[in-house]
């Protein structure tokens, strides 16, 4: 059996690296990417202990996590499109005109 | 396309290592604290379970929350997402809209995307 | 009719009366979609405005019948819950959507002029509509399941509506800004949901405050879910330290979207921090998991960063931003000084913060729509450029006038009894540092709000206002229309603080 | 129903003048602000003097009618009047009207703006000083500051929007201090309203509970200092008194009658009616500090005057120090001390009225203010200058004027005051002001009306115009009348007084 | 027999009516005011003898008019306005109300025949003045009297700077009312402490603070001191504090140097307020309430000291002048000093009488001067004058009576009234040092006077006209000569009433009128008789050469002797046909005198440096308490401008501070809650 706090520490350390991928890529899609594996790591704590607790809640609302993970993606693309389409790439770095 | 520069990366990764370390401390800290796990019982299909608990049919063998609000929430979700990526990646064919107004950053000249000169500085206090 | 709604919770009839403002604001969105699929190159932008008028307006008028006729309220048979507890309609439900509704009706009317140039304002009317839908329910999500698919929901459009001007790049640089630390929070809050799971083995709210008695030595795990769980709220109300993205979002999305935003999206994060903290994580504060000094130290850092940023700003626009996350902080307050157990102080501070969001909903949006009523009009941005506009604009500086003295908290307006309430209701509750650092703040306030009050009254014009003083018929009236109500709630402001403080104590009950 | 009746009219004046074209509003103005002195006369006429309100005496003209309900406290439209507050609401509707006519000559440009601000704050003055429940009283103690921002900010001197904002900021800080003060006070008291009556007598029966930490004694004491700390700044006392000059100096004529004749009376009305009716004790154990901050207001300020060029300012700073006479006759707890506080208000705000008014008019014909640009005015506009030397002497304290009988008052109760240590040396030393004044008001008088004619700024001089003059006889009058008769007022005043000492058993050998 | 009390306020009324009448009537009065103030000070002339018969007849009353304010409670004291007609003031009505009348009627010559500008408010002010000297004399509480006594500074402030054109009237009336002021703050003290220490501040009756001062001293009463002082010193210091009023108004020892500055003001006015009424006050005021200051044996040293040291100082700086109004301001100076010595040493019928003879023969002096300036057409300086003796007869004839008077030669009132205060001084002061050190210098004086009032004699009027204005001077009217003449006979005969030293060596019994009059022969206010302050009077009287009569004569030769003496010098230094200025041999000695010790110089630089502190004060303020003020506007937008700067502008950035907060929430409430 494997114990409960080993999946609590490979989803905290899957969040951590999503986290870190985002605070130093400068290419907007990999932001994308490193989101949704930071959203994949509470989908596997939520499965996890629905196995733990012998609910079910956990697993249908990792799929609704899922759902939204895709969505969000949706979105993050739309606007990474029209981040192009306006500053000629997607430097993340670029879009700081607002400041202060 | 290249990452940030070597500096902001140290301070990323040492921030990150932080978080890291601090949740699994957090996670070791209850080791023993979890409860032999109660699993499931070997003869239910878990995903007619699943399918039930998403239409909140009380017909499940395995104790489950209702999810029919956020399915029906999901739904208006889903569609709403998708209504905000199309819109912000449709092309208007006939030249781009005409800036409706100097709105956001700057001044912007209509049609072509200016230059914007970045703020000053110090800007009067 | 006494409008006690009995009948199964699936019972879809009763269910879809129960929650018939939101309903009614899910069919507005659609039926705009519709019509806009229906004539896709229609730019028919009076009948859309219309509609999504007439829907937001409906879905007031029915949200303040239900709560004057008591629905949901503990004297008419408590609060109904729906869908197995995962939904449930009473007075802070009620409340909240009242407040997102008339924002919206407010910010609509004000987008009809705003966007008359723009191709098919129809995506902008439906992405609006179904993002205060979304509010709606997530003021009367009752686990987290819907906390967070309703606020997923909400966030969404909203990152489409900011980036709305596709071509402009401040909108679109707000609106990337806006979507990645949205992303960031709303992982933040599945993680924290995920470890609140872990620990307490359910995601309704009432199961979890029954688990966590007995959670034990899980409560580390517990704490950290209750910590990243406050994080995502704190994103959705800008409260410091996920407000990064506020000020270049309001300052970048178009004005009526800043008002929006600001208004209604901030109060929702406030419906569901109450509702959570109140209901789900108020045994926690016993258990060592003291959230209330938590949301203390936000609160006070929220506070003196939003208005020492906003005092030296050179625009307009910015500045308000900033105050609005001032302001966040002294909603703060309401859930900063809730205490365990002693139910009398945290109804009184819990309803003064949400009487101050539904006075600062009218103030806030009023101002931000006077912003947008003078980009129309093509005058700059900074102070400089506003100096004098009074003379050309009396009535819109009047009400400008008003909406800066009722921010910072001057009586003869609005904004003056709901902060003081608040304050008052913080010392009742002991706390009374937290109504210092909200007393010295809102002075400071002061001094940047009658900044933009001297620019308008007391400067004399610097370049020639040739632009200003043809009236846009909606925008106008939504600013008279926010300025007036501004003015009523001082003497008005009795039934707003009593239905609150009714909703604030039935939830701790 | 006729405070309710005053209030009304005043704003419907206001109101009725804003929207008047600017060249009737001086004299419409003029006309409506009649009213309110009618009324004011009328309330004067059907006054019989019983106690003094918050004590337990019996209240003129009261009306009570719940507003709203908060925190378990009842907030109510309670006003009254006694003998304290009435001789003040006749000072502020005769001073208001006066200093209408008197603005007719200065002020040229938004003539209809400036009349209605000034009725607005003439409404707000009369109902700080009617006002007996604290919140409804703060509404308008507030509210005071915004038309007077507005006043002194667009119709001031070069200097006058820093002087508005220094003004507005400063003196917000300030109550904002006193309010939290005085909300740990009353949470601190079984009281369930905020009626100044409740709290008085529920604080004199000694039911002060302590506040969460705070014991009741240490509580009392500190809400004292808070609230003295606020109202200080209002009065104004030495460290807190910089705002005054700024304020005066910038301030057109009119405004700064009213400031130095209204507003600087709601701080020390404020102390009266507050730190000296409710919490006695405390006086009693602050009394050598706050003696020593009169005794060096009254010296300092004199000295501060005596180093000024500029005439507005010299009287400015004279008003520092006479109030603190004013503080010394409070702090001095004595029938006399008391009394000739609140006469001295009256008395003071007459004199600082008529000084002002007198060198607005010789400012209306030189265009300057410094001492050294002119002398010998006294041929060239003999009325005018004779009535500011009559003012002059009335400053001074000359007997049969109104000011020797307010110090007079203040003396005889204070030197043999037993709350007050060391009471006949504080007198004493307070008492030389009286030779200072004399030196500085001579001295400015030498320079600029006596002595050969020359001025720096050449205009052509002549008598002043009877508009001008007028209401200069009228203050006048009002000054020899109220000092050959000071019963007029002082015995409401002392009827109103005396019942404080009870509190204390304080009061001379 | 009709009360007098209902007329006594008419006598305060009248002159105010004039007031009244002079300054709304402007132009258009007959002689631009002039007949309507001579008319309201002959009505007070004539009520004032009126009621002074009915006091003659036993009359004596007193009665409050007007309650100005009550109080209540433990200060329950009532401040009233009235009357006390008694034989002290009804004396002092009496002469105030005949020398304003005079100096009325002067004014129509030196005023209106000079056809001065702006005379309706010259009349409004003397009748202004008139009217609160008047109020002053018969008021019967301390309080009125301070009321009075600081309305009759604002008259003589608006009066001295009557020609406020020029620069110099202004500034003399700043000055003087300055001056006068810091004595009266003292008085108001006084007057503060009387109503705290008494309850109540009237003169007369048995409830009056003399008595109460009385009953306290000898243990019947119990009052308040402050801060349990004893008693008697608490008496002596409210002693002082009132007589520190009285200094600046009768401008004594410290405070007078705002008198001869006074002089700017016109003639009339110097002859009416700054020789008989105004600088009477404070004396007046002394013996108004004598039963008071006879408790303290330390204020009455005082007292005389500061008086006869006074009249020595003034004396000799009255010699060097060269303008003849200085001359005679710092003999008013000097014989208020002797009015004090004489109070300070018991001699209160003394005191009473050289006041009233003191305020004829120096109106007289004053007017004299008047009309020599008339004559000389405003040029005072004694140096362009000489030989005027026959071209003025009756000037010289009636400046001359006056003269002797003030130098107190025999036949002449100044000589009996000077001649008692000196002998009062002399019997009380042999076992007192201070009184005796008074009399010592009150002595010398007395020959220094008599030399600088020749010395102005003869330089005014003998030898040869120095000047083309002395040889034609311009003629003078009636209106000149009448008040002279008149006041001339005054300085005469007014000595009759008060022959003390005849009625001791003679032992003729009851020609010292003044005595009985005042000893309520004729019927008084029980408690306000000279034998009543002898009584209390502390000082006991030795007798030299065995017996009282030797003193009496051993005095009067004395005094008599030495005012010759001063005379045959003047004579013989200055009756000469082209005198020159002998003054000059005192070589240093006159410099110092002419600048009067730099008493102004000392007060002026006293002034500045007041003003250089409040300037000090000023820039404090100014600097520091502003600066603290606006240092923390600047330091919150300063830090405001630090916060601004958090927002950089790039989303990664963001993204950490972020995760920085979060893990420090986390780590900050894990050790708190204990989590981990």
């Amino acid at each position: 059996m494997v114990p409960p706090e080993y999946y609590l520490v490979l989803s905290a350390a899957i969040f951590c690296i999503g986290l870190f991928g985002i605070l130093t890529r400068r290419n907007a899609l990999y932001f994308l990417m490193s989101a949704e594996l930071m959203l994949n790591a509470a989908v596997i704590n939520l499965v996890a202990f629905s196995f733990q607790w012998g609910n079910l809640t956990g697993q249908t609302f990792a799929l609704f996590v899922i759902a939204l993970a895709a969505a969000e993606v949706a979105v993050g693309i739309g606007i990474v499109l029209v981040l192009y389409r306006n500053f000629g790439d997607v430097d993340v770095l670029n879009a700081a005109t607002m400041r202060w | 396309m290249t990452d940030t520069d070597g500096s902001d990366r140290a301070s990323a990764a040492l921030a990150v290592t932080a978080l890291f370390a601090v949740l699994a401390t957090m996670a070791l800290g209850a080791a023993e604290a979890f409860p032999d796990p109660t699993g499931f019982p070997a003869d239910v299909s878990i995903v007619h379970n699943i399918g039930y608990a998403l239409f909140d049919i009380g017909l499940g063998e395995i104790p489950v929350e209702g999810f029919l609000a956020a399915f029906l929430i999901i739904a208006l979700a889903l569609d709403v997402a998708l209504d905000a990526a199309i819109y912000l990646a449709k092309r208007e064919d006939e030249g781009s809209i005409v800036s409706a107004l100097t709105d956001g950053g700057r001044e912007v000249v209509a049609g072509d995307v200016a230059e914007r000169e970045p703020t000053d500085e110090g800007g009067d206090r | 009719m006494s409008l006690v709604l009995q009948g199964t919770a699936t019972d879809w009839a009763f269910s879809v009366r129960a929650l018939l403002p939101v309903v009614l604001l899910a069919l507005t969105g659609l039926v705009v979609f519709g019509i806009n699929s229906l004539r896709p190159d229609g730019r028919d932008n009076k009948l859309l405005a219309l509609t999504s008028i007439a829907g937001t307006l409906s879905a007031l008028g029915v949200a303040i019948w239900y709560l004057l006729a008591g629905t949901g309220q503990p004297t008419h048979g408590g609060a109904i819950s729906l869908f197995s507890g995962a939904i449930i309609v009473d007075g802070l439900g009620l409340f909240f959507t009242a407040i997102f509704a008339s924002v919206a009706t407010l910010v609509i009317a004000a987008s009809y002029d705003y966007f008359e140039s723009d191709a098919n304002p129809a995506s902008f009317y439906s992405l609006l509509l179904l993002a205060t839908t979304a509010m709606g329910l997530m003021a009367v999500s009752n686990s987290l399941v819907t906390v967070f698919v309703s606020l997923e929901m909400a966030s969404l459009p909203s990152y489409a509506l900011v980036a709305y001007l596709k071509d402009n790049r401040g909108s679109v640089e707000a609106g990337l800004k806006y979507f990645l630390i949205g992303a960031v929070s709303s992982a933040v809050l599945a993680f924290g949901i995920s470890l609140v799971y872990a620990a307490t083995g359910s995601l309704l709210l009432p199961e979890v405050a029954a688990q966590i008695g007995s959670v034990g030595d899980l409560n580390g795990v517990l704490g950290v879910g209750v910590v990243m769980v406050a994080g995502g709220v704190a994103f959705k109300t800008a409260s410091v330290p996920f407000h990064f993205w506020a000020p270049e979002a309001y300052e970048g999305a178009p004005a009526p979207v800043s008002a929006f935003l600001s208004s209604a999206s901030k109060a929702a994060g406030f419906a569901v921090g109450f509702r959570v903290f109140a209901t789900g994580f108020q045994p926690a504060l016993d258990i060592g998991i003291d959230w209330g000094l938590l949301f203390g130290l936000l609160a006070v850092v929220t506070m003196v960063l939003g208005n020492f940023a906003a005092a030296t700003q050179t625009e307009v626009k910015r500045m308000l931003a900033y105050s609005s996350i001032g302001h966040a902080g002294y909603a703060l307050i309401g859930l900063a000084a809730i205490t365990a157990g002693a139910s009398a102080t945290n109804a009184t501070v819990m309803g003064a913060a949400m009487a101050h969001l539904f006075v600062y909903g009218f103030m806030n949006t009023g101002a931000f729509l006077f912003i947008a009523m003078v980009e129309r009009w093509g005058v700059g941005r900074t102070f400089e450029d506003y100096a004098g506009l009074a003379e050309r604009a009396p009535m819109a500086s009047l009400a400008m006038a008003v909406f800066m003295f009722s921010l910072a908290g001057l009586p003869l307006f609005g904004g003056f009894l709901s902060k003081y309430v608040l304050f008052l209701g913080a010392i009742n509750a002991g706390f009374w540092w937290l109504a210092a650092v909200g007393a010295v703040t809102s002075a400071l306030s002061l001094f940047y709000y009658s900044r933009v009050v001297k620019a308008l009254w007391l400067e004399s014009p610097t370049t020639d206002l040739d632009a200003v003083g043809d009236v846009p018929t909606g925008l106008y009236a939504a600013v008279i229309v926010a300025g007036v109500v501004t003015v009523l709630l001082l003497p008005g402001f009795g039934p707003v603080i009593e239905t609150a403080e009714a909703a604030a104590a039935a939830l701790f009950a | 129903m006729i405070l309710e009746a005053l209030l009304a009219v005043t704003f419907a004046a206001a109101l009725l003048v804003f929207a008047a074209p600017d060249e009737y509003a001086p004299k419409l103005a003029f006309g409506l602000s009649l009213l309110p002195i009618a009324g004011s006369l009328y309330l004067w006429s059907a006054f019989e003097s019983g106690g003094n309100a918050l004590t337990g005496g019996e209240i003129a003209f009261n009306t009570v009618v719940p507003w709203l309900e908060v925190a378990g406290y009842q907030l109510q439209w309670y006003v009254g009047l006694d003998g304290i507050s009435l001789p003040l609401v006749i000072l502020t509707t005769f001073l208001t009207s006066l200093a209408i006519v008197s603005a007719w000559t200065p002020i040229d440009e938004r003539q209809s703006q400036f009349y209605g601000l000034m009725l607005l704050m003439e409404a707000n003055l009369i109902g700080v000083f009617t006002a007996l429940d604290f919140f409804l009283w703060f509404v308008f103690w507030e509210a005071v500051l915004v038309p007077m921002y507005f006043l002194i900010g667009i119709w001031g001197g070069p200097r006058r929007k820093y002087a508005a904002i220094k003004f507005f900021v400063y003196t917000n800080i300030a109550s904002l201090v006193m309010f939290i003060g005085f909300m740990m006070l009353v949470i601190g008291l079984p009281v369930n309203s905020f009626g100044l009556p409740e709290i008085t007598q529920s604080l004199a029966a000694g039911e002060l509970g302590n506040f969460f930490w705070l014991p009741a004694d240490t509580l009392a004491l500190v809400a004292f200092a808070a609230m003295f700390i606020g109202f200080a700044v209002k009065v104004p006392v030495v460290p807190v008194h910089t705002w005054l000059p700024d304020a005066h100096v910038e301030a057109p004529t009119p405004v700064s009658v009213m400031l130095a004749g209204v507003l600087l009376k709601m701080g020390t009305y404020a102390l009266l009616r507050f730190n000296y009716t409710m919490l006695p004790e405390q006086a009693q154990y602050f009394a050598v500090p706050i003696a020593i901050i009169a005794v060096v207001s009254v010296i300092y300020g004199a000295m501060l005057a005596l180093a000024q060029e500029d005439l507005k300012r010299i009287v400015a700073y004279s008003s520092v120090s006479s109030m603190g006479y004013v503080l010394l006759g409070l702090v001095a707890f004595t029938e006399f001390g008391l009394g000739g506080a609140t006469f001295q208000m009256i008395a003071h705000g007459l004199i600082s009225g008529l000084m002002f008014m007198a060198v607005g008019v010789i400012y209306n014909a030189t265009h300057t203010r410094l001492v050294g640009d002119m002398s010998g005015l006294a041929d060239r506009m003999p009325i005018a200058v004779w009535i500011l030397v009559a003012g002059a002497f009335a400053y001074m304290g000359l007997p049969l004027m109104a000011g020797f009988a307010g110090e007079f008052f203040i003396f005889v109760g204070s030197f043999g005051s037993t709350v007050l240590p060391y009471a006949p040396v504080f007198t004493a030393v307070a008492m030389f002001g009286i030779v200072i004044v004399a030196g500085y008001l001579l001295r400015a008088m030498q320079g600029t009306l006596f002595g050969p004619f020359n001025l720096e700024t050449d205009y052509e001089l002549d008598r002043a115009p009877i508009h001008d003059v007028a209401p200069l006889v009228a203050l006048l009058a009002a000054i020899i009348v109220l000092g050959v008769v000071p019963s007029l007022f002082f015995d409401m005043i002392r009827d109103a007084t005396v019942p404080l000492l009870e509190l204390l058993g304080g009061g001379a050998p | 027999m009709v009360s007098a009390s209902a007329y006594v306020p008419a006598i305060v009324l009248l002159p105010f009516v004039s007031f009244i009448v002079a300054l709304f009537g402007r132009e258009n009065l007959p002689k631009r005011g002039a007949y309507g103030g001579i008319a309201a000070t002959a009505g007070s002339l004539l009520l004032s003898l009126w009621v002074l018969v009915s006091v003659r007849n036993g009359a004596a009353f007193q009665e409050t008019y007007y309650t100005w304010a009550t109080g209540a409670g433990a200060q329950d004291w009532t401040l009233t306005f009235g009357a006390l007609i008694d034989p002290l003031s009804v004396l002092m009505l009496v002469i105030v109300s005949l020398v304003a009348m005079l100096v009325h009627i002067f004014s129509l010559g030196y005023m209106n025949d000079e056809d001065e500008r702006d005379l309706p408010r010259y009349y409004a002010g003397l009748g202004l003045f008139t009217a609160s000297m008047l109020g002053f004399v018969i008021a019967d509480n301390l309080l009125m009297a301070f009321m009075f006594f600081e309305l009759v500074g604002l008259c003589s402030y608006l009066l001295i700077g009557f020609h406020f054109r020029e620069p110099g009237p202004p500034s003399a009336a700043k000055k003087a009312f300055l001056v006068t002021r810091f004595g009266d703050y003292f008085f108001l003290v006084g007057v503060v402490a009387v109503f705290t220490t008494f309850g109540t501040a009237a003169f007369a009756g048995a409830e009056s603070f003399p008595a109460l001062a009385e009953a306290a001293l000898n243990g019947e009463a119990t009052v308040w001191t402050p801060g349990g002082l004893e008693v008697s010193t608490w008496f002596t210091i409210v002693g002082l504090l009132i007589l520190g009023g009285v200094i600046g108004k009768s401008a004594q020892f410290p405070l007078h140097t705002w008198l001869p500055d006074a002089m700017e003001g016109p003639t009339p006015v110097s002859a009416l307020i700054h020789a008989a009424t105004m600088v009477a006050a404070g004396v007046y005021l002394v013996a108004r309430m004598y039963g008071f200051y006879v408790l303290s044996p330390t204020t009455m040293a005082i007292i005389a000291f500061v008086g006869g040291f006074t009249a020595l100082f003034a004396a000799t700086m009255g010699v060097v002048k060269r303008e003849l109004k200085q001359v005679l301001a710092y003999s008013t100076i000097s014989q208020y000093g002797y009015m004090m010595l004489a109070l300070g040493s018991g001699g209160y019928v003394a005191a009473v009488f050289h006041l009233t003879t003191h305020a004829f023969f120096k109106a007289l002096l004053f007017l004299g001067a008047g009309s020599v300036i008339i004559a000389m057409h405003h040029n005072e300086d004694m140096w362009d004058m000489g030989g005027l003796k026959d071209k003025l007869p009756v000037t010289y004839w009636t400046f001359l009576a006056g003269s002797l008077a003030l130098a107190g030669i025999f036949p002449f009132a100044g000589f009996w009234s000077k001649d008692e205060i000196l002998y009062e001084a002399l019997i009380h002061g042999l076992d007192e040092p201070l009184i005796l050190g008074a009399y010592v210098m009150g002595l010398l004086a007395v020959p220094v006077t008599a030399f600088y009032t020749f010395r102005m004699v003869f330089l005014t009027f003998h030898g040869e006209p120095r000047s083309s204005l002395a040889r034609d001077p311009h003629p003078v009217r009636w209106n000149v000569k009448g008040p002279l003449s008149v006041l001339g006979i005054l300085a005469v005969v007014t000595g009759g009433i008060n022959l003390v030293p005849v009625q001791k060596v003679l032992n003729i019994e009851g020609i010292d009128y003044l005595h009985l009059w005042l000893d309520n022969h004729w019927g008084g206010i029980e408690g306000l008789s000279s034998h009543h302050y002898a009584e209390l009077d502390p000082y006991s009287s030795q007798y030299l050469f065995g017996g009282e009569v030797p003193t009496v004569l051993a005095g009067a030769a004395a005094s008599l002797g030495l005012a010759i003496g001063g005379l045959a010098l003047a004579w013989v230094l200055y009756n000469v046909a082209d005198p020159d200025e002998h003054t000059d041999k005192l070589g240093g000695l006159k410099e110092l005198l002419y600048n009067n010790y730099y008493q102004d110089e000392f007060q002026v630089w006293v002034a500045d440096n007041t003003q250089s502190v409040a300037g000090g004060a000023d820039t404090f303020d100014q600097g520091v308490i502003d600066g603290v003020v606006n240092g923390v506007s600047s330091v919150s937008l300063l830090s405001s401008e630090r916060i601004r700067r958090i927002q950089s502008g790039v989303v990664s950035n963001y993204a950490l501070l972020l995760t920085l907060g979060l893990t420090t929430l986390l780590v900050v409430f894990g050790l708190i809650g204990g989590w981990f």
